[in-house]
Formats: structure tokens, sequence, C-alpha cells
């Protein structure tokens, strides 16, 4: 059990970091930057519980309030440009992130054993969990009760004109511009909610993890951030769930009866899936698929 | 003031090291600009299947005991066919207009030939065989490496070839005109799919030489050395402008001796962030890069 | 035809995931039929850079339990024999989120009595913390389960949990007497200075705590960039270090090299430290033969003290010497070594660890008496720990392996080796 | 309404609009025409704010439009057609025009009642009115790609004509139309005249123009060469010289 709440956690925190890129996507962004704003978050709230003793939700919600305001300010020199320019921006800011920490020190003695980050030796025994006591059920229910808020916001976001003027500068910048949305007011606000999601994602992170430290954080998180969005499509919020699952629920742990042929066949199914299903596992096709399913089902239970 | 002279060649030194060094991360550059030239898309995979290419000549290299001169070649020929197979995946069938799923496509196959490479090698570094590597010129208070030398020249010369098909062939007509107006090119009779795919495979081609001319340099080739390489050449790409193969070259040579610099005075711990830094300052004061036009396809 | 190729793609990926799925659900099933054995479960880095460290070991444990079930298995606690069993070894990729799945897995979904990982010191100490802290603290809900290690050589680690063991060697003792003998061996060697790199924990904290004060203490002169601090024990003056000598330290992704070298080479040591893993420390080898730096002594990171050394750069680290934990210098590493070769592995010292901690988890179950039921697994589990706990000495491959009660490092013998026309040969032995 | 006071605009060396000055009386449709290149398009993406002038003054209700952004424009009461229409093709039908209706007051209360409920509010009301207008009533819910090339004309002008202007540039909005359809496109443009707006129409159908509008300015080479009614226009020799000048090459 124990092994599939660990899971379940797992996906969780992809999930959110799924969602903080995929509201950036929506607007068009593509960021490489999401990685950046998780590990901010992950230092802030470990550094929260572990050294200024603060409880979990908290350390949890300042954190997220750090990470949007850095967001906030990395926003306005970054969204300057767009397209592949702001992929290797934004990619920079990730890296540059990734090296402050990989120089960040800040060591306190507590009951006579350091504790805190320690540069490039990372940041470990971040254990508010286990020392609170926490169960594996109470740990996954909080993971769970931030993603389902989270993606319940965007879900409902979506529905309502907020939603329709974010896809509309994804689609066409300069006619958003023509018919009077502020577009770098909606691309900053992207990018700011895009960073509080990040960080709420690398606070729960930090403390299932339990260790922190630079390789964490490489650009290959920043890659898995836009993937799971890409991969499941942008028609909805659920599409990066089905992502998120089908990367670490499957390609991760489910395949590991294959030992190490697992991660060659990690490469290739991303691959395969972007040339059968281009724009995401769970389009609008898909939506129109599994709503047929569902209408039959039920005509035969009436019937 | 013998002081400030020893340290003035030890910087200087540095630099024209870093020159040297940075031909190879010019190669790589002028790779990505010219996949997204022609394409505007990016191909990430790039520099894994350059990598990959250089390790398939090591093999052919080891397998048939062939001589040095044949492994550049090899390396470009093996590099040009991953190339052409990397379109053939990741960007061939995908939509045209689907930016996003190619660069997908293209990640998955950055993990997949990084994955194969660890297969084969068991992720072991590997002993890379280079020309010259015992030449080392004296000039006054200076070394140069021959080797480096050597391979900077292969790039100088790979370069020039690669400006002369592009400019003064009709293949390289074709790949500008179907850079500039698809739609147009394709009205004159042109084959997006074949212009695409011989770009990839030139780009390839470069890509196997810098490939086997980093591992020349290095001395080894390990797996670890591809996100980085990936890293700096897409670093090089956008600071030289998007689509400007001048802008790679002299961007390319510009961040080698800069890195050095940095790492001379600065350090380790320093030196990527400062790179990463005037990428900042470039995409700030100069968002189009060194060479690039404004961008009209992104 | 496009849309031909699409459908036809469409079916084969149905299949290959239908098939995936009945396997998953199949795998568990499978693993659960074996009769009363004791089980351990591994699991190292398979995939990425790393790989040979997680297919080493498994070569290494499986041998070695196949020589012990060969001999009879184990004594469980009625007095009746049982084998032991590897249930799977698994990958973990040297990823912490997936060395924490692993653990939690081999925990929740196995009968393990004990897990055997992993790769990597980063991982390791991430699912170190993840573990119970305390035995027997029930306010603290870490995981309960014995982790026996063969590869998380960082130092300091095995405090985190009394549930982590690990048996690697101690590097504050190798190194130690190993630049002793060195001084003793070469008194025209003064100087020296060195290398390493940065990301990676374990070769930048040995260098900078322990290999560079050992060679302090042993009269050796710092003439890298000056550290007044710099002191014979151990980790002093290592902040002061760290921070002096970023110029002529690299990464391990690195391709340029040269003004590391060059710094190194104007500073004219007698010897020279490269405390890096064999990807970079073989590029930084080779620059360093190109710049024509020749030291008298080029001592190099326990790590590297492997097969990849040669394979990466043979002739340039000619004259490197190592303090590691294996060499088959004794009947039974020998033997071990031709064994775990035939299965397709090298026995270097991580792997020669595994091996030998398939003969201590024999030795901790006999003397915990468990009884490998699988109604009695949390039960098993903390016998086996307490035994392990207990077990001060254990027989190595290459002579006894202690183990501190109080700190829970283990202390192994250990021989100097070198290469030596493109060989490891063993230089000295201080047993 | 609008006053255009010398205004220019340069691209490198090209100079597309030179000392342009315009008046637009409110409640005027006033026509635009000239040949290919004459500057036109640059015109409209002037006023509306694409890019900026190089130099010259645009006031619009006496207030300076040229510091101002596309969209700070838009909410002055400017809103503008595309040449090459620029729908949001993801978007629904129903989303183009919900999106380009700029008010938040009411809005925001209305977003998810309407989906769930499908409740009516002075919102929907308002859109199912510019569906109405624009033929496109039953088409809400299909997606702005899937129209056909008639009805995304249709929606564009309905979208510019959502965000509720003072002032509507409408760039050859009849380019591939047959006649039936131009017909409909003026007796729409006269009915959104009604509704008050002041209407600029750059055009090339001159049935069109010469039917619909109150005032013409021609254009050559990015200079106004006439100015006057329809009928003035159509007797003025530069302006026949200018158009023949140009179908002679061809």
């Amino acid at each position: 059990m124990d092994y599939f709440l660990n899971l379940v956690n797992t996906i969780g925190i992809h999930t959110l970091l799924g969602l903080s890129a995929y509201i950036l996507l929506l607007t068009g962004q593509l960021s490489l930057a999401q990685a950046g704003f998780f590990a901010v978050g992950a230092y802030t709230a470990a550094v929260l519980t572990v050294i200024l003793g603060w409880g979990i939700l908290p350390a949890i919600g300042l954190a997220m309030l750090i990470t949007g305001l850095l967001a906030f300010l990395v926003g306005f020199p970054a969204l300057r440009v767009r397209g592949l320019m702001l992929v290797v921006a934004t990619l920079a800011f990730g890296e540059f992130v990734r090296m402050f920490f990989y120089n960040f020190r800040w060591r306190v003695t507590q009951e006579g054993v350091e504790v805190g980050p320690d540069g490039t030796m990372g940041f470990s025994e971040i254990r508010y969990f286990a020392e609170h006591g926490w169960t594996s059920w109470e740990v996954t229910s909080l993971i769970w009760v931030f993603v389902i808020l989270v993606m319940a916001i965007i879900w409902w976001a979506d529905q309502t004109r907020s939603g329709a003027v974010l896809r509309a500068v994804g689609e066409d910048e300069l006619a958003a511009g023509t018919v009077g949305i502020d577009v770098t007011v909606v691309k900053m606000a992207a990018m700011t909610a895009g960073g509080v999601i990040a960080g709420l994602a690398g606070s729960l992170y930090a403390h299932q993890i339990t260790m922190l430290d630079h390789h964490a954080f490489t650009v290959l998180l920043a890659t898995f951030a836009i993937a799971y969005p890409i991969l499941g499509g942008v028609s909805n919020v659920f599409g990066t769930l089905v992502a998120v699952i089908f990367i670490q629920g499957l390609l991760v742990e489910g395949l590991r009866f294959l030992g190490d042929w697992r991660m060659l066949l990690f490469g290739a199914l991303i691959i395969v899936v972007m040339n059968v299903k281009p724009r995401g596992l769970f389009d609008s096709q898909t939506l129109r698929w599994i709503k047929s399913v569902l209408r039959l089902h039920l005509s035969r239970r009436i019937s | 003031m013998d002081d400030f002279w020893f340290e003035f060649v030890e910087v200087t030194q540095s630099i024209g090291d870093g020159v040297l060094f940075g031909s190879t991360y010019a190669l790589i550059g002028i790779g990505f600009t010219l996949i997204f030239g022609a394409m505007g898309k990016l191909n990430v995979a790039y520099a894994a299947a350059a990598m990959a290419g250089a390790y398939s000549s090591l093999a052919i290299y080891i397998l048939f005991d062939a001589p040095l001169v044949v492994i550049f070649i090899v390396s470009a020929i093996c590099a040009a066919i991953l190339g052409y197979l990397v379109y053939l995946t990741c960007f061939r069938f995908i939509p045209v207009h689907n930016h996003l799923a190619a660069l997908m496509a293209s990640v998955g196959g950055l993990f997949f030939i990084d994955e194969v490479i660890v297969h084969a090698t068991r992720g072991s570094p590997l002993a890379f065989p280079s020309m010259f590597s015992e030449a080392y010129f004296e000039v006054g208070p200076y070394g140069i490496r021959g080797d480096l030398l050597f391979v900077f020249f292969i790039g100088l010369i790979s370069t020039g070839v690669l400006l002369y098909v592009l400019f003064r062939t009709r293949l390289g007509l074709a790949t500008r005109a179907v850079a500039q107006q698809d739609v147009a090119a394709r009205l004159c009779g042109m084959s997006i799919h074949l212009t695409n795919s011989t770009t990839f495979a030139v780009a390839g081609l470069l890509g196997g030489i810098a490939g086997a001319m980093t591992a020349a340099a290095v001395g080894i080739l390990s797996p670890v050395m591809i996100l980085p390489l990936t890293i700096k050449g897409l670093i090089v790409t956008v600071i030289g402008g998007l689509g400007s193969i001048p802008g790679a070259i002299i961007a390319g040579l510009f961040v080698g001796g800069f890195e050095n610099v940095v790492m001379y005075f600065r350090g380790i711990d320093e030196r990527d962030m400062y790179v990463v830094a005037l990428l900042f300052i470039f995409l700030v004061f100069r968002p189009n890069g060194l060479f690039g036009k404004t961008i009209t396809r992104d | 035809m496009i849309r031909r190729g699409t459908e036809k793609m469409k079916r084969v990926t149905r299949l290959v995931s239908t098939v995936v799925l009945a396997a998953t659900v199949a795998m568990p099933l499978a693993a659960s039929a074996a009769d009363r054995s004791v089980k351990v479960l591994g699991w190292g880095a398979k995939s990425g850079p790393l790989k040979s460290f997680g297919v080493n070991s498994e070569a290494a444990l499986r041998s070695a339990i196949a020589q012990i079930n060969a001999a009879g298995g184990v004594k469980l606690g009625d007095g009746s024999s049982a084998p032991l069993e590897v249930i799977s070894y698994e990958d973990s990729a040297c990823k912490k989120d997936q060395n924490i799945a692993i653990l939690r897995k081999t925990t929740s979904t196995t009968d393990a009595i004990v897990g055997m990982g992993a790769t990597c010191s980063g991982s390791c100490q991430a699912m170190f913390g993840v573990l119970q802290k305390k035995v027997g603290d029930s306010s603290d809900s870490g995981v309960q389960m014995p982790i026996l290690s063969d590869t998380c050589i960082r130092p300091g680690l095995a405090k985190i949990s009394e549930w982590a063991f690990r048996n690697v060697p101690n590097e504050v003792a190798m190194y130690d007497k190993l630049f002793a003998w060195l001084r003793s061996e070469n008194p025209d060697v003064k100087t020296f200075s060195g290398g390493t790199e940065t990301d990676q924990g374990h070769s930048f904290i040995t260098h900078t705590a322990i290999i560079v004060q050992a060679a302090v203490r042993h009269g050796f002169e710092w003439v890298g960039p000056s550290v007044p601090e710099l002191g014979p024990k151990v980790k002093q003056g290592m902040k002061e270090l760290q921070a002096a000598a970023k110029t002529q330290h690299w990464l391990m992704g690195d391709t340029n090299y040269s003004v590391q070298a060059r710094k190194i080479k104007k500073q004219n040591p007698d010897m020279i430290l490269v405390s890096s893993h064999p990807f970079s420390a073989c590029g930084f080898l080779k620059e360093m033969k190109r710049q024509k730096v020749k030291p008298k002594l080029l001592v190099g990171l326990t790590s590297s003290a492997s097969q990849e050394t040669l394979n990466g750069c043979m002739s340039a680290a000619e004259g490197l010497i190592i303090p590691t934990g294996f060499a088959p210098i004794t009947p039974e590493a020998v033997s071990a070594n031709e064994i775990v070769s035939e299965a397709g592995g090298f026995l270097d010292l991580h792997s020669a660890a595994a091996w030998e901690n398939a003969y201590l988890v024999k030795a901790a179950v006999e003397k915990a008496g468990i009884s490998a039921n699988s109604d009695t697994v949390a039960e098993d589990r903390r016998k086996f720990r307490d035994a392990l706990a207990s077990i001060s000495e254990s027989a190595g491959l290459i002579g006894p392996v202690t183990r501190d009660g109080a700190t829970g490092e283990a202390s192994k013998p250990y021989v100097y080796v070198q290469v030596v026309n493109g060989e490891w040969k063993v230089i000295h032995d201080p047993r | 309404m609008l006053e255009v006071k010398s205004l220019s605009k340069h691209f490198g060396g090209v100079q597309a609009v030179r000392e342009l000055d315009l008046a637009v009386n409110a409640g005027d449709i006033f026509g635009v025409i000239g040949p290919n290149g004459s500057g036109k398009s640059t015109l409209v993406n002037l006023i509306s704010g694409v890019f900026p002038a190089t130099t010259g003054e645009i006031h619009f209700q006496g207030q300076s439009l040229s510091n101002l952004s596309p969209h700070a424009r838009v909410r002055a009461g400017v809103a503008r057609t595309f040449q090459n229409i620029r729908l949001f093709p993801g978007l629904t039908v129903w989303q183009n025009l919900w999106v380009a209706r700029n008010s938040t007051e009411d809005t925001r209360a209305e977003g998810i009642s309407f989906r769930w409920f499908r409740k009516s509010g002075p919102v929907k009301n308002e859109i199912d009115a510019m569906l109405e207008f624009s033929g496109l009533a039953d088409k809400g819910d299909e997606l702005a790609s899937n129209l056909a090339f008639g009805e995304q004309r249709r929606l564009e002008l309905a979208r510019a004509a959502a965000t509720k202007p003072r002032l509507l540039l409408l760039d050859e909005p009849a380019a591939g139309m047959n006649q039936e359809e131009v017909r409909d496109l003026g007796r729409r443009i006269r009915e959104l005249r009604q509704q008050g707006m002041t209407i600029i129409l750059i055009e090339h159908v001159m049935e069109l123009v010469m039917g619909i509008t109150d005032r013409i300015v021609v254009l050559n080479f990015g200079s106004k060469i006439a100015e006057g009614e329809p009928a003035a226009i159509r007797k003025d020799k530069s302006v026949q010289e200018a158009y023949l000048g140009q179908s002679e090459d061809g």
C-alpha cells in the first residue's frame, strides 16, 4: 500500500508541476523555468520547516507566495521574448536557480546536529512528516487536497471567460490585443500563477523526498514539466494528469519488470505517442471517444 | 609589472584555449540554427545524435582497425544517417504547425539516443583516438595544442563547405527558399520533405564532425557530456541569433573564450552562471541575438 | 498512406499497452508463488551514465547468493535451512524519487527482510531520510526496513537512520594510511595540489574534507591557492579550501579542462590529486598529459579504481595510485572475481561490497533466527536489523570487516593499487 | 471624431505612409481606397496601434492615441478587422465573441452559471444577438477554424463589433466574397452604423465602397491624392490615373 501511496504522491506532485506549465502553455508560452520555481518552493518550504521550525501549511503558503513573487519579477524580462527565445531564456533562468542552490549554504546547529542546505552536498533530513508521525495516508491526503484544489480552480477558470482569454492570447497575440485584451497582463498573470503552483509542487516534493540537491532540478525536470501538458494535450486539465500517470505510473514504475530496457523504451514511447497523437493523449478526439463509449454504456443499460 | 605580464599571458592563453574549444560549440550551434532556419523547429536530439555519430565511428575504428582519418568521415556519415532518422521519427509525420509535438518528440529522441549509448557501453567512458595529440606548439610564452588547432581547422573547413553549399548550390537555394516561404516553395514544385530531410542530414554531417571533434579534444567519449553540450549549443544558437550561421560561429567561439576567462578568475561554481547571465544580457538588450533577423515565425 | 501508417501504429501501441498491463499484473503474482525462502531485494543504477555500478553490483550479489545457496542456504530460527532469494534487482537510475519508490515497494509489497541498494550517495541520503530515525520510536512514522548498502560512500551517511547500514570503506583511514606510506616511500615528494569535480557530492567532500587534510597531516605541502586554515584534521579548513581552489575544479560533464590543468601546472606540485569519477578524471588526466604535466605522484579517488578508468584513459592514467577496498589478492577474492566476471560484471571497490553483503546477510539471518514466514515479515525485519547492528566483525573478501556500533560506519581492509602498464596492480598491502 | 495629422511610417527605406492628414466625422462610413501597396493597410495598423508611427499624431475624440497600446485603443473605442482573417481558431465561435466582449463587470458572475445552467443573462443575450446579426446563430459551439471562409469573415466582423467600438476599421472585409455576400456585408455595415459606430472601410471592391460610403479618401504611394464624396471620386482624374497606372503594371 505504502508503495502505491508513494506513487500516488509522486503523480500528484508532478501533476502540479505539469499544471504550472499548462497555464503558461495556454497563453502560448513554453517555459523551462518551472523547475527553477519548483526548486525555490522546495528549498523555501524546507528551510521554514527544518531551520525555523514552522508548521507545514504556513511553510507551503509562504513558499507559494515567494515563488509567485519571483515568477512575477522574472516575467518582466523573460516575456519580452517569445517562441524559442523564451524557451532558452527560461532554461537559462532555471539553470541560474540551480546554480544558486548549488552554492547555497545555511547551516545551523540543532540539538548538536548541523542541519540546513549545504551547497553541493544538498539539504538532507527534511523529515517533517516522519517526525510528526504522519502516516502515508495523511501525506497522500495533504498532497491530493492541493492537487484537486488546483485542478478544480484551473478547470473552473477554463469554463469562464478568463480561460477563453488565456487561450485567445495563446492562439494569436496580435488579434488578442486588437480585441482589447491586455496581452502583457494576461501573460504576467499566467507566469505568476504558474510560479505559485510550481512553488506548491516544490514544497510538497521537498517533504516527500526528504533530501534536496541541485541534481534534482536540472533541465530534465524542466523538460518533464512541459512534457506533461504537451503529452497530455492542452484541451483540458485532465490531459496533464493522464500524461503524468503515463510517464510516472507506466513508463517509470510500470515498466520496472523490463529491467535495464525500461529507460530505453521511455524515450521511444514518447516519440510514438507524439507521432500517433500529436495533440496529446487526452485530446478532443479521445474525449469524444470516451463520451461515445459512456453513451453506449448508458444506452445499453437503459434498454 | 612582471606579475601583470604573467597574468596577461595566462589570461590570453585561457582565452585562446577557450576560443579553439569553442569551435565545437559553434558546430553544434550551427546544427541547431540550420534546422531552425529550415523548419522553424528545435531539434533537441541534435547534439545527442552528433555524439552517437562519434560513438559509431569509434566502434568502427575498433572493429575494423580503420585509419584515424576515417574517424571524422565515418562519424559525419553516421550522424547524418542518425539525423535523417531523427527527422523521420520526430518530425516527418507530425503536423507541420504542431511545434510542441515535434519538440517533445525530439526530446524523446534525446532520451532514447542517450539511453542507447548507455546501454551499449554500460555508461563507461571510452578512450577516443586523437590526431596530433602529441603536437604542442610553444610560441613565446604561449602553448597551443596541436590537436585543438587541428579540430579548429576541421571546424572551419566544414563550415566553409557548408556555407558554399547553402549559398552556391541548388540544394542550398531550396533550403533557404523553404525556410523563407514554405507555401511558395511548395507551389514552385519543391518537395518540403526532401529539403527538410536533406537539411537534417547536412546538419547531421556537421554534428558528426562536431561530435568526433569534441571527443578528440577531450580524449574520451562519455554519455554525461551530451546534456551539457546540448545546453551550450542552444545558448550559442540564441546568442548568435536564430537561423544565423555566422552568428552561431562567432557566438560559439565567443562563449568558449568567455567561459574560460570566467573559469580563470571566478572558478567552476560561477562559470556556467556567468554564461547564463551573458545569455540574459543578450536577451534583454539584443533579443534577436548577434545577427538574428526579426523573427516572423516562432 | 500516412493514414494507414497511423492506423497500424495505433494497433501496435494498443498491443504493447495490453502486454505491459498484463505483465505488471502478473509479476507480483509470480513472485509470491515461491516456497519458504529468505528474501532480499536489491537495486542500483542500471540505466543512465552510472549503469555500470548497478550492473556490477547485481552480478556480484546474485553470484554470491548462488554460492551461498549451493552450500546449503541459511539456517532459520526453527533450525531448518532455506535458500536466500533475490526477488529482483531493480533499476533506480540514480534518482532520489525512484530510490524511495523502490524502498517503499520493497517494504510494502514484498516479503524481503532487507533492501540492498543503492548506487548514488545523494539518492541514499534521500532514502535514509525516509527511514525511521531511531528504532522503536513510535512517534516517528518513517519506514521500518533494514537497508544494507554497498555504494553509498559519501562520509557520514549511516547516522541518518538506525535502519541504514553500509559496507563501504572508511575513506578517512584509507587516505590517512596511504599518505603515511607514500611519505615514507617517496621522501623527495614535498608539494602537492589537485582538483575535484564539484557537482558530485562524494568526490567534492572527500577531496576537500579528507584527502587534502590527510596529505597535509603527513607532511606534504599544499601549493595550490593559499588556504591558511588548512590543517591535518578531517574537515579542517574545508570551507576555505572549497572557496579558494574553485578555479582548479571541474564538473562531471565537462569537456574543457585547459584552465584547471594549466593552473596546477604553474604550481608545479610533486604530487597531484585527481579526486573525480572516471568520466572527468580521464578528461583531466588527458589534458594534463597534453600540457606535459608530469607529477612524481598521481593520487585518485576511490571510486575511480575501476574498469571504467582503464576503458577511458588507460595510458593517461598510468601511475595513478588509489586506495581501494578490493583487489584479487586472497584466494576468496580471486575466485569471487572469476565468478562475477563470468556473470557479466566486474568486481571492484563497490561491487565487492555487494558480494560481501550477501554473506553479511547470511550471518545476520542466522544470528537473528528469523522465521521467514510471510506473516512475520515485520518482526523478521526488526530481528534482522538488531542482529545486523550487533555484528561487529564479518569476513570480507580481502580480510575482516569491522563495524563501529556507535556511528554505524564500517571499517574495511584496503590495499593500494596503481595503474601499471594499463592494468590495476596492487603496489602495497597494509593489512 | 478621428483626426490624423501628418502621419508617416517608414519600413527601413520604404515609406509606406507619408505626411497623411485625415479627418473622419462621427457617424460616417468613410472609405479608403487606393492601388495595392498604397499604404491602406499600414494606415489601419497605425490607427489600431499594431505598430507605432514614425512621425505624426492620431487623435480620437480629442484624445491622443499615439502612446496607447493596441488593447488600450480598443478600450478607447477603436476596433478593427484584418485583411487576412485572424480569428482565434482553437476557440468556439461563442468564445471568440465572449473574449471580445470586454466589459468584465457582469461576465465574471456569468461564467460558470451560463455553462452549467444555460441560464440567460445580459451577456448571453448580447452575444446571441451578435450571432444572430452575423447569421451564425446555429454555429455557436463550432470551432472557429471549422467555419467556411465567408462565415469566418462574418465572425471577425461580429467580434470587432462585440468590443462595442465607436470607430470600426474594416481592412478589406469583402476580399474573396461573391456578389451576394458583398451585398450582405454592405447591409451589415450599415446596420452597425445605425448602432452608432463610425466606420472606416478599406476596400478594393468598388461596388461596396461606392455604394455605402459617405466620403472617400484615395491613397497612392502613401499619400492622399483625392478626397470627396463617392460620385466626385469616381470622376476624379488623378484617381483614374493611379488605378490605370496600376493595371498597366499588371
